[in-house]
């Protein structure tokens, strides 16, 4: 096993490895930038080395600056968390070169995934069912339209790389092919300099189901089931859960297979996610290979949460050497998870991230209600990086009961001094179409006046006279000192 | 009219006969966060109205920005990844103006009035930085 | 399901139970003496009764006070929690007799299996092994000290009513026997006014091991496997973990059995505890019934977390009239969870309770830690009442894992103004007998000296510079103000 | 010697290099409160002793009751369960004077330091309140 592990992150996930290291008896080494010397995964490392200044290129996504922290601090392994280089095939190669341990996937197998369309004809050859789709080689207008058409309406036509969305078009019928076509190419030459457009056939209102797989040194390779995450804003995931209302046991072990089946074909180690868009549900419902994260997800908790396995602490053993402690067979989902990601933005404002400081920060502690974070009160949501501030998750022995435990905690977990999703996520819980479990990747947006609504409306009495006996009373009478702060002098990396 | 009773530090017991909630309060008087069954307010003390609805969005970032430019630039370091509009173009509010790229995010900048686009101050592919509008629009 | 439920307790267990009822959507009506008017539990619930002055006689425990608090609130059943009136039968009654449901056992069941001769009697009856004993009908010295003889040395002298170890007298051979019982009965007359004896075999360094049994009004019985709760200080529990190190699935199945059958002929409904000693370990080991509590016990959260089961949701579904959700054979345990109770007391000076200001109190929070508080920074632990603070619950898929996630909790959960075991438990959970399951109930007296050497010495030099720094720059530097506060301001109902 | 560096409230980085801890610390100089590795201490800043085991016992718990008055009565509201000794009785540091119970819990009062019993103060099954002596050693 590792003496040491250096964490390439920070935020929540940072956090979350620094966890499993000393759980591990493994001493933990966080790096920050300038703009987190206070920061919560920093304070909690065995060490702390600053990397660089606050622009992630100058810092979380310099590869160089956290070799060198590396060899500094004696580090014999690197946790890459999700974002930043996790993805990044160069910086495994060079933590390989530089004799440290990459905790994740071999660089080659994080290349091939990560090209869209090298992963699909893996996926072909695996016999992995994918999404009806060309990126013709002749990129002329009228080949690519032709191409479209053999596809059948609707087509989805999106840069052949790039992601978030951005160049995509929705095309339902051919009259509007060829401007979508002109636009796209615009458009992604613009955004990913690389005009290539590649066509497929729109899945309507699909789910988006990905299966954890995670595979060892010894040739063991095995799935832990599937998370659901639908509910998206703007392409990004907000609320997951496991296991999906819409997946059946014989969909499972198909879906499962299929991953475990794609995992090998791709020499998988380490633990990565297939996900898939579900067309229907139940036992003939349809999935469609949509692209392989070389990486731990966000949303790992719902699958520890419902499988009793800890996936860090698996990506940690794995990376040492060692076999996976237990064959598919002795896997089980046992009750519902739930996982929502508070972020610092505003619902009402085109979710426009917000940044600030944490001037009251107090998590719910509760019995099947599980926080993790990556602030404290007193720190702040800084400008520089993802507005995500924490993921609560919630576990219970029905979906109803894990999603009633999530408001229960979501209306005990006060944020002041910055904006967050939490009231939006409280009316996505409530809201009927999630109460039955009728999610699609549409559901968001389509819902999203309805949403809305339910955050609309002035202060109640209550609320202002809260505010108002804050403002006469709290010195006076809280016996721990004045909540009553100058924020402003928090407002460090504030922008205006 | 409900009993409020500070409890702990910024924590609030809100009481009407034997029924009661707990709230949380910070921040200065003419914006003071308030946390109640899951909602959060911001409320100006003195006139008791919901600041972050009711205010120019301006002041609830600390009225160092005009409105209008706060809502023309970008809210985090991003990189731009499609201008929508070019100088001389009409545009009505809510039109998508430049869609911004940070963090695996798409961020869109859209128009907060209807006007014309007099200038757009960025490029595809530049990374911007917070507070600097990236279209002027007359 | 009931619209509404008071909650007949105070501290964490008010708190737990408070949250089951958030999650079942069923308002939650604490009630509250003068001593607790800020305490947690009140400020979580919906609504609030103050039901008498500090002293528990005059309020928790005062039945007549909580039935008036019920009826001026409309509730509609009662949480006895565990501890004030959760085992009076008269209390029980009392509430059926008022119309409202009582959340636990027939009054009549409470009755017979407080008394220990007609719970022993019971369990001999249903086949369930009982520690050779008698209470002789003569009560001459001559007599029990026959009855003696015939059980075979060691042999127990005790008080027949009573509990606490109080009059409790062990006797290794016949000639310290008639001293002995001289010295019994005079303790057990001056402590309980009844100077009944009662002999039984001493079980030499048993380990003690629960097994939880729930039923319901259809007639259903099942058990929740065993906990065991061998690590006791003065007779009372401090660390509990499920499964046991010492229980096979032969002997588990045996044991829960028993159980079972013993709550089958006592007709019992709701929630319920058979406690077993454990002579040895393994298939081979034997069990003997020790007592059954008719209640929620502290521990439950051990079970919760190993079988997903919620018991106290389980405790108010049944009391409702609503069928156990599961058979005996759906219920599985996964991994090992481990509980450590905080309490606050002074280890180094025989454990003497202690009461003040929480100055600071962080619960830990991070996966697979459990903690259940009853208690908030600001706030205080009182002289009036039993000194836990709170539980503390590390899950793991491992025994080991499990150890380390409570030994990480606990080094990252500060609470200052009040001294608590929490040293004496990372010692405890280090100490290799525990590291090898090698419990009993003697583990933590016999292990007490090195347990508490190494809670020994002087501060280090680092603890010394952050009590300096605090001081000097703790009120300029922290941007939410100083940490520093006068703490004889907090010190309602401090001794003294 | 170690850098100590605030971070949040009552909160602190213990940093050597890169090596780091994180401490928490409250409570007035004479008495400051501070935690570090699972370990609490009671510090006098002046001093820098721990104040909680080279203090005379009283000053833990604010200085008002002599030590032998506060180790000689109950710790919290109590029954008398057992009494041990008798007026005119010798006894030994460490002996056993009285069993209390509270709570369920058995607390022992026991003599903290040799002496004569004088008197008795409480009979069994009498309940006590803190902070009384319950024992008169000559």
């Amino acid at each position: 096993m590792f003496r040491s592990i250096l964490i390439a992150n920070r935020g929540e996930i940072a956090v979350r490895v620094i966890r499993a290291c000393r759980e591990l008896g493994i001493e933990s080494i966080a790096v920050y930038s300038d703009a987190d010397d206070r920061a919560l995964h920093v304070a909690l490392a065995d060490r702390a080395v600053r990397i660089g200044p606050a622009p992630a290129a100058q810092s979380y996504l310099s590869g160089e600056a956290i070799l060198q922290a590396a060899r500094e601090t004696g580090a014999e392994a690197i946790h890459p968390g999700y974002g930043f280089l996790a993805e990044s095939h160069a910086f495994a190669a060079s933590c390989a070169g530089a004799g440290l341990a990459f905790i994740g996937p071999p660089s080659g197998v994080i290349a091939r995934m990560g090209s869209k369309t090298a992963a699909r004809a893996l996926a072909e050859q695996a016999g992995v069912p994918v999404v009806p789709g060309a990126t013709p080689s002749d990129q002329r207008d009228e080949t690519i339209a032709a191409a479209a058409c053999r596809l059948g309406f609707p087509v989805v036509v999106k840069p052949s790389e790039g992601g978030g969305g951005i160049g995509m078009k929705t095309v339902p019928e051919e009259a509007s092919l060829l401007p979508a076509i002109a636009q796209a190419r615009r458009e992604a030459a613009a955004a990913f300099g690389d005009g290539t457009l590649y066509v497929e056939r729109l899945i309507d209102r699909p789910r988006h189901v990905e299966i954890q797989v995670v595979g060892d040194h010894h040739g063991r390779i095995v799935h832990l089931f599937e998370r659901e995450c639908s509910l998206q804003r703007r392409h990004q995931k907000i609320v997951e859960e496991a296991p999906s209302p819409a997946v059946t046991p014989a969909l499972r072990a198909r879906m499962g297979g299929a991953a475990v089946a794609l995992a090998r074909a791709a020499g998988y180690r380490n633990c990565g996610t297939v996900e898939f868009l579900l067309d229907g549900s139940g036992d003939e419902a349809r999935f469609y290979f949509l692209e392989m994260n070389t990486r731990l997800q966000v949303e790992h908790p719902v699958t520890e949460q419902t499988t009793g396995v800890d996936l860090v602490r698996t990506q940690i053993v794995v990376a040492a050497g060692g076999p996976l402690p237990w064959t598919q067979d002795e896997l089980r989902q046992r009750g519902h998870a739930i996982e929502v990601r508070v972020y610092a933005e505003d619902p009402e404002r085109h979710d426009l991230p917000q940044a600030g400081p944490l001037l009251l920060y107090r998590e719910p502690s509760m019995p099947g209600v599980r926080v993790d974070g990556g602030v404290a009160e007193g720190g702040d949501v800084s400008v520089h990086y993802d507005p995500l501030v924490a993921k609560l998750i919630a576990w219970g022995d029905t979906r109803d009961l894990a999603r009633r435990r999530a408001l229960a905690a979501l209306r005990s977990y006060p944020i002041l001094g910055v904006r967050t999703n939490g009231p939006f996520l409280i009316a996505l819980l409530e809201h009927p179409r999630f109460i039955a479990g009728q999610l699609d990747t549409g559901l968001v947006e389509a819902e999203r006046p309805v949403l809305l609504a339910g955050l609309a409306g002035a202060p109640p009495p209550e609320a202002v006279a809260v505010a108002r006996h804050a403002s006469v009373d709290a010195a006076a009478h809280d016996p721990n000192g004045p909540a009553v702060i100058d924020p402003w002098t928090l407002l460090r990396g504030w922008r205006g | 009219m409900a009993d409020v009773i500070p409890i702990g530090r910024g924590q609030y017991r809100v009481i009407d006969g034997t029924r009661q909630r707990t709230a949380y309060a910070a921040g200065p008087p003419e914006a003071r966060w308030v946390f109640l069954d899951g909602r959060v307010y911001v409320i100006d003390v003195r006139s008791g109205t919901d600041v972050a609805r009711t205010g120019p969005a301006g002041t609830r970032e600390g009225g160092r920005t005009p409105d209008e430019d706060l809502a023309l630039s970008a809210p985090m370091p991003a990189t731009v990844a499609a201008i929508n509009v070019a100088p001389g173009q009409l545009v009505e509010p809510g039109d998508l103006l430049i869609v911004l790229e940070a963090m695996k995010m798409e961020l869109p900048v859209r128009a907060p009035r209807a006007g014309r686009v007099k200038a757009v101050a960025c490029r595809p592919g530049e990374l911007v930085q917070p507070g600097i509008p990236l279209v002027e629009l007359e």
